[in-house]
């Protein structure tokens, strides 16, 4: 790769000002990072600027992924999305479901009976939890750990898929939810089910927790390592457990009251260092959360329709307006922001995918940190790539 | 010892069919055809570990994973090795256009040679060292000291930003580690008062009652064979310290750009060094081919050494199983702030264990030190910045 | 003069001289280590065992590896542009053929004190031990006081170099 | 103390070394060609076509209308329309389709076409072995590969299909008892003051 020491502006409008070795007789040394690097999340690309192996410069590469998901949403029918919504983030296309059917109800003024709201918050904390045990695994892969976390998250999240294929009928692709409930009602064989695999989980958590959160060698790789400030991370719009774990007391189940999220009790895990390690911990506290949410779901979840009688699958049109539609999703704020102009599919489609708003603080993070860092921490980021590139 | 017939007979099994075998030879041929039986022994033996120990590697740490592991190839997987054999053979060799083809090919040439050549000095069993040199422990470090070459011919020739600064992080690591290898060693050496490594093993072969004499069972010898293993499993680029071959920065480090067998080559090399390091390790701390217990010496003696070289070679799978990588940096922290100090410290020990006589005054003044000093530089020596366990509060 | 000292001395002599005549730099380094190999095995012939491990853990376990990195962090490992041989090649020559005259000259010196001796002395490690800490054992003192500070000092040149870069 | 995380670590990786000989919750893989979960009751892979009776093209219940085609989300369903009708199971004319093919490598298993289909026609399989060495014209199922009866899809959603049978009974049912008292009416119509109407009282 070329030298870097006094860079022209750069074509593809990069225009930060050339970084050049601070002691001057370094030289640069640049290194493309993915797509097809053994280490990136799926298709992304870092172009890291090197003095040594402290980065100086990272800047991100997307859209290997792009499927134009928001112009196809706009030409198709608002049900004819609702699959493709399980495609953003194919870890959970539940909560991708839920936010989506939210901005239509709103959309639509429609209601969700009693039944299916339970049943949403039921599987969308299952979701959660299965997506951070696997985001904790990969990151523990990221720093070499020979897939053993990862495949004890795998081995969890396989029961929690297992739940998914008997309720709706896919592992990942759910496509459950519809606008005022949901699909299929849940039978008490599989509110059973659940309960089982979830009295499991605390002794899951556990185990992965003895394996990992003393160790050593993860410390020193964690801590202190990709700090994000709170203030940067309000003013950049990061949301979810990495705002989280920055000290931002910031749950939009708490704040948005959205769902039924009121009759539960849970509490929020808030870090105080805002680095890799909080990261990883606010992650595994929310899990054991989340296992307590489920827990409360199954026991309260009463007998009624599981869909808004008004609602209908053919011919489906809402009237005049717009709406916006968040949850908190496994990584963030999860929003679809739909206008209509009263035809059959919508005006505008807008997805605000949390894992590309992380994202765009990889660079305050990764600064001055070592290449094997900025792995890490683009790791500790959690992102899936089919949502970032939609 | 009380020890019948039958089981010297098992025990000196293999120097009798060698000396069978030779003596169909005329006398004057016979030292030489002793050494080349040798070889073929050596050369046939450890390969053949070499692929059992990849499938059991595999099935280990699947099961650690909770997975079966391969199981496909043969009753319960066991004939996965000639599958990758065969696929490494026919595979094609794909060298990149603008390396070094000489050196390239040398390369993992090299590294199995030397690698070999370790195993001359190992005594394997009783009255089974190849060639019992005087300076068996220096031949061996010296042989081991020169696969590094080879890492560098490797990654150098490759023509390959990544193959290039995995061999320099390969050797960089390997010299920082061999010499807490040596420093580790040479406790041994004081007590034994020999390089010889047939009188390091005779020397830990007595045993008061039950018991042997094992170095392991000293203050010293723990905390020496306890360095010894961290730089030992840094020294065969094993994880926590994969660093050289670490995917998630560098592809797969030195031998990015080597395919079929020559890359076959180099998974040989990195197996048979981590036998030798066991086997040496073995050797130096756990007696050797000698029984645990006394009265477990009617077992033929290779079987013992042999048991302990896969023991160790379990725990380097167990420990891959279980832990993630370091940083290159904290790599070498690790290497020159602690280990290399307390090996160091370790050495002073043991010249005090050495000059302070017979009783349990030494057992007790080395045992606190060597504590004291290891809870004290893990405390302190190595934290730059504070680490450990933190608490979290939680908003309602 | 066995033929396998003949053949030592043609790898050792084919070594030196690649080292010189190569293009690429780290062509050299590795012919020099082959080099130090044959002089290693020299030492074996000879029934000098420790001399000969200690040449190749010293030589080739690190000599050749501090040379082959310098090579390398200097960016000496690129083709050079203008041929091997510098402008003042004879100088070199000369200043090497008047090294060689003095080493030959000791040597044939020395070769005349030393009485002829067919036996093989056996000299054990331990006599080496002994005679280190025993007879030279302020020689080896010197030179250990001397690495050590060395090692200081090249300690405290990369802190100052770290602090300047900070 | 220094390593005692990686020790506890160490001791975990050896309780599920040694846990996955013996507890099935640590060890959850299923050998797949030998052995076999049995598929979920809700598990969906491919739609296929539902007929009723032995005729797979004659008993088909699709009636050609186009809504599948048209929700259809990434647009992996061609329908031709039938010229001429023939008659549906409860004996109405309807239109039948000529034509019927489904890219099963652009079709994405969302089950869209079978929640929009007004005559229980479309189904989704839980067949998931599907491999074939034809990358064009083997994924490509025209309806006589689609046409699956109505027994096959009791027998892999039971509980749907019994429940579908009975909402097609009952709909039959009416329609019957619409015909009857249409045709009652007629009855009564052309012939007042008469007694012999079919199923009129005795």
């Amino acid at each position: 790769m070329s030298i870097a020491e006094t860079k022209p502006e750069r074509a593809d409008g990069w225009n930060r000002p050339p970084v050049t070795a601070p002691d001057g007789d370094g030289e640069l040394l640049e290194v493309s990072m993915g797509p097809h690097h053994p280490s990136t999340h799926g298709v992304f690309r870092m172009d890291v600027t090197l003095d040594g192996e402290r980065v100086v410069r990272l800047k991100p590469g997307f859209g290997y992924l792009h499927r134009n998901h928001e112009k196809i949403a706009e030409g198709a029918a608002y049900l004819a999305s609702m699959p493709y919504t399980d495609r953003l983030d194919y870890f959970c296309s539940l909560t991708n479901n839920w936010a989506y059917a939210l901005a239509v109800e709103k959309l639509a003024g429609q209601e969700v009976p009693e039944r299916a709201q339970y049943i949403r918050v039921l599987l969308a904390e299952l979701t959660r939890i299965q997506n951070h045990a696997s985001s904790i695994g990969f990151l523990a892969q990221e720093m070499g750990a020979s897939g053993t976390p990862l495949m004890y998250a795998f081995r969890e999240r396989e029961k929690i898929l297992d739940l998914f294929e008997s309720l709706t009928g896919s592992r990942m692709m759910c496509n459950y939810m519809r606008f005022g409930g949901c699909r299929v009602d849940v039978s008490s064989d599989w509110l059973d089910a659940t309960s089982k695999v979830v009295a499991a989980l605390p002794e899951f958590a556990d185990e992965f927790e003895a394996l990992l959160t003393s160790n050593e060698i993860l410390m020193a790789r964690c801590q202190g390592v990709g700090v994000l400030k709170p203030d940067l991370a309000v003013n950049a719009g990061v949301s979810g457990p990495m705002l989280r774990a920055s000290g931002v007391n910031y749950d939009i189940r708490k704040v948005d009251h959205y769902g039924i999220y009121d009759r539960f009790k849970f509490r929020v895990p808030l870090g105080d260092h805002g680095d890799i390690y909080d990261r990883y911990m606010v992650r595994v506290l929310e899990m054991r959360e989340s296992i307590a949410i489920v827990a409360q779901a199954v026991r309260d979840i009463p007998a009624g329709p599981i869909m808004d009688a008004k609602a209908k699958i053919r011919g489906f049109r809402p009237k005049p307006g717009e709406a916006y539609g968040r949850i908190e999703g496994p990584k963030g704020e999860l929003g679809f922001y739909l206008i209509s102009d009263g035809g059959p599919n919508p005006y505008r489609y807008r997805v605000r995918p949390p894992s590309l708003i992380n994202l765009t603080v990889l660079e305050d993070m990764c600064l001055g940190h070592n290449v094997a860092d900025a792995v890490l921490i683009l790791g500790s980021v959690d992102i899936v790539l089919g949502e970032v590139d939609r | 010892m009380t020890t019948t017939p039958a089981s010297v007979t098992a025990d000196q099994i293999f120097i009798l069919l060698r000396d069978w075998l030779a003596g169909f030879l005329p006398a004057g041929l016979r030292t030489a055809a002793d050494v080349v039986l040798g070889v073929i022994a050596i050369v046939a033996v450890f390969p053949a570990l070499f692929a059992l120990t990849t499938v059991f590697e595999r099935k280990g740490l699947g099961r650690m994973q909770n997975r079966l592991g391969p199981n496909r190839v043969g009753p319960y997987g066991l004939f996965q090795p000639i599958a990758d054999g065969i696929k490494a053979l026919i595979k094609e060799d794909v060298v990149p256009l603008r390396a070094d083809t000489v050196v390239h090919f040398l390369a993992p040439l090299t590294l199995v040679v030397a690698v070999f050549m370790e195993f001359a000095v190992l005594p394997m069993g009783r009255n089974m060292a190849l060639v019992d040199m005087d300076a068996g422990l220096l031949f061996f470090f010296a042989m081991s000291a020169s696969t590094e070459l080879s890492v560098f011919m490797a990654g150098w020739s490759s023509r390959n930003k990544y193959s290039l600064l995995g061999a320099m992080r390969a050797i960089a690591q390997m010299i920082s580690y061999e010499v807490v290898l040596v420093l580790s060693s040479i406790s041994v050496v004081m007590i034994a008062g020999s390089l010889k490594l047939t009188k390091i093993v005779a020397e830990q072969n007595q045993y008061s009652g039950q018991f042997p004499h094992w170095y392991v069972f000293t203050p010293w010898g723990v905390a020496a064979a306890l360095m010894y293993a961290i730089a030992a499993t840094a020294e065969t680029n094993r994880s926590p310290f994969d660093l050289p071959e670490g995917e998630s920065e560098l592809v797969a480090g030195y031998h990015t750009e080597y395919s079929g067998f020559k890359f076959a080559l180099f998974f040989l090399g990195e197996y048979l060094a981590m036998f030798a390091i066991s086997g040496l390790g073995v050797t130096l701390f756990l007696g050797g081919w000698s029984a645990p217990l006394q009265s477990l010496n009617v077992i033929p003696s290779w079987v013992w050494f042999f048991a302990k070289v896969m023991l160790c070679i379990f725990v380097f799978i167990w420990v891959r199983g279980t832990v993630p990588r370091l940083r290159q940096d904290q790599l070498m922290n690790f290497a020159w702030k602690f280990v290399l100090p307390f090996t160091l410290l370790d050495l002073v020990v043991t010249a005090l264990w050495r000059f302070m006589g017979q009783g349990w005054l030494r057992w007790i003044v080395c045992t606190l030190i060597l504590a004291a000093a290891y809870v004290l530089m893990g405390r302190f020596g190595l934290r730059e910045e504070r680490m450990g366990r933190r608490s979290y509060r939680y908003a309602e | 003069m066995s033929p396998v000292f003949y053949i030592l001395a043609a790898i050792t002599l084919a070594g030196g001289l690649a080292a010189v005549v190569l293009k690429r730099l780290v062509h050299c380094a590795l012919a020099v280590t082959a080099a130090f190999a044959g002089l290693a095995l020299l030492y074996l012939q000879l029934d000098a065992q420790f001399v000969a491990f200690a040449q190749i853990l010293v030589y080739i376990g690190a000599v050749a590896i501090l040379i082959v990195f310098a090579i390398l962090l200097t960016r000496g490992s690129d083709l050079p542009k203008e041929g091997v041989f510098s402008r003042t090649w004879f100088v070199g020559l000369v200043i090497a053929a008047a090294v060689f005259a003095v080493l030959a000259w000791t040597v044939v010196q020395s070769l005349r004190g030393v009485p002829q001796q067919t036996a093989v002395p056996a000299v054990a490690v331990r006599d080496i031990g002994n005679m280190l800490v025993g007879r030279y054992v302020l020689p080896l003192e010197i030179v250990a006081l001397l690495l050590t500070a060395a090692t200081i000092g090249a300690v405290i040149a990369a802190m100052h170099q770290k602090e300047g870069r900070q | 103390m220094l390593g005692e995380g990686i020790l506890k670590g160490m001791l975990e990786t050896a309780r599920n070394f040694f846990g996955s000989y013996v507890s099935k919750e640590r060890l959850t893989t299923v050998e797949y060609p030998e052995k076999r979960i049995p598929a979920f009751a809700n598990a969906r892979v491919f739609p296929f076509l539902v007929y009723d009776g032995s005729d797979s093209l004659g008993g088909m219940r699709c009636v050609a209308c186009q809504i599948c085609e048209k929700e259809c989300p990434p647009k992996c369903i061609y329908i031709e329309k039938s010229k001429d009708k023939k008659p549906d199971y409860v004996g109405k004319p309807q239109f039948y389709p000529a034509r019927f093919d489904i890219d099963i490598s652009v079709c994405m298993s969302c089950q869209i076409c079978v929640e929009v289909c007004p005559f229980e026609a479309i189904k989704m399989d839980t067949e998931f072995e599907l491999a074939t060495d034809d990358r064009f014209g083997g994924l490509l199922y025209d309806r006589e590969q689609l046409a699956k009866s109505n027994e096959y899809y009791h027998s892999i959603h039971p509980a749907e299909a019994n429940e579908v049978d009975a909402r097609l009974a009952e709909e039959k049912a009416k329609v019957e008892a619409r015909a009857k008292a249409a045709a009652q009416a007629a009855a009564a119509k052309t012939a007042p003051g008469s007694s012999e109407t079919p199923g009129g009282g005795s």
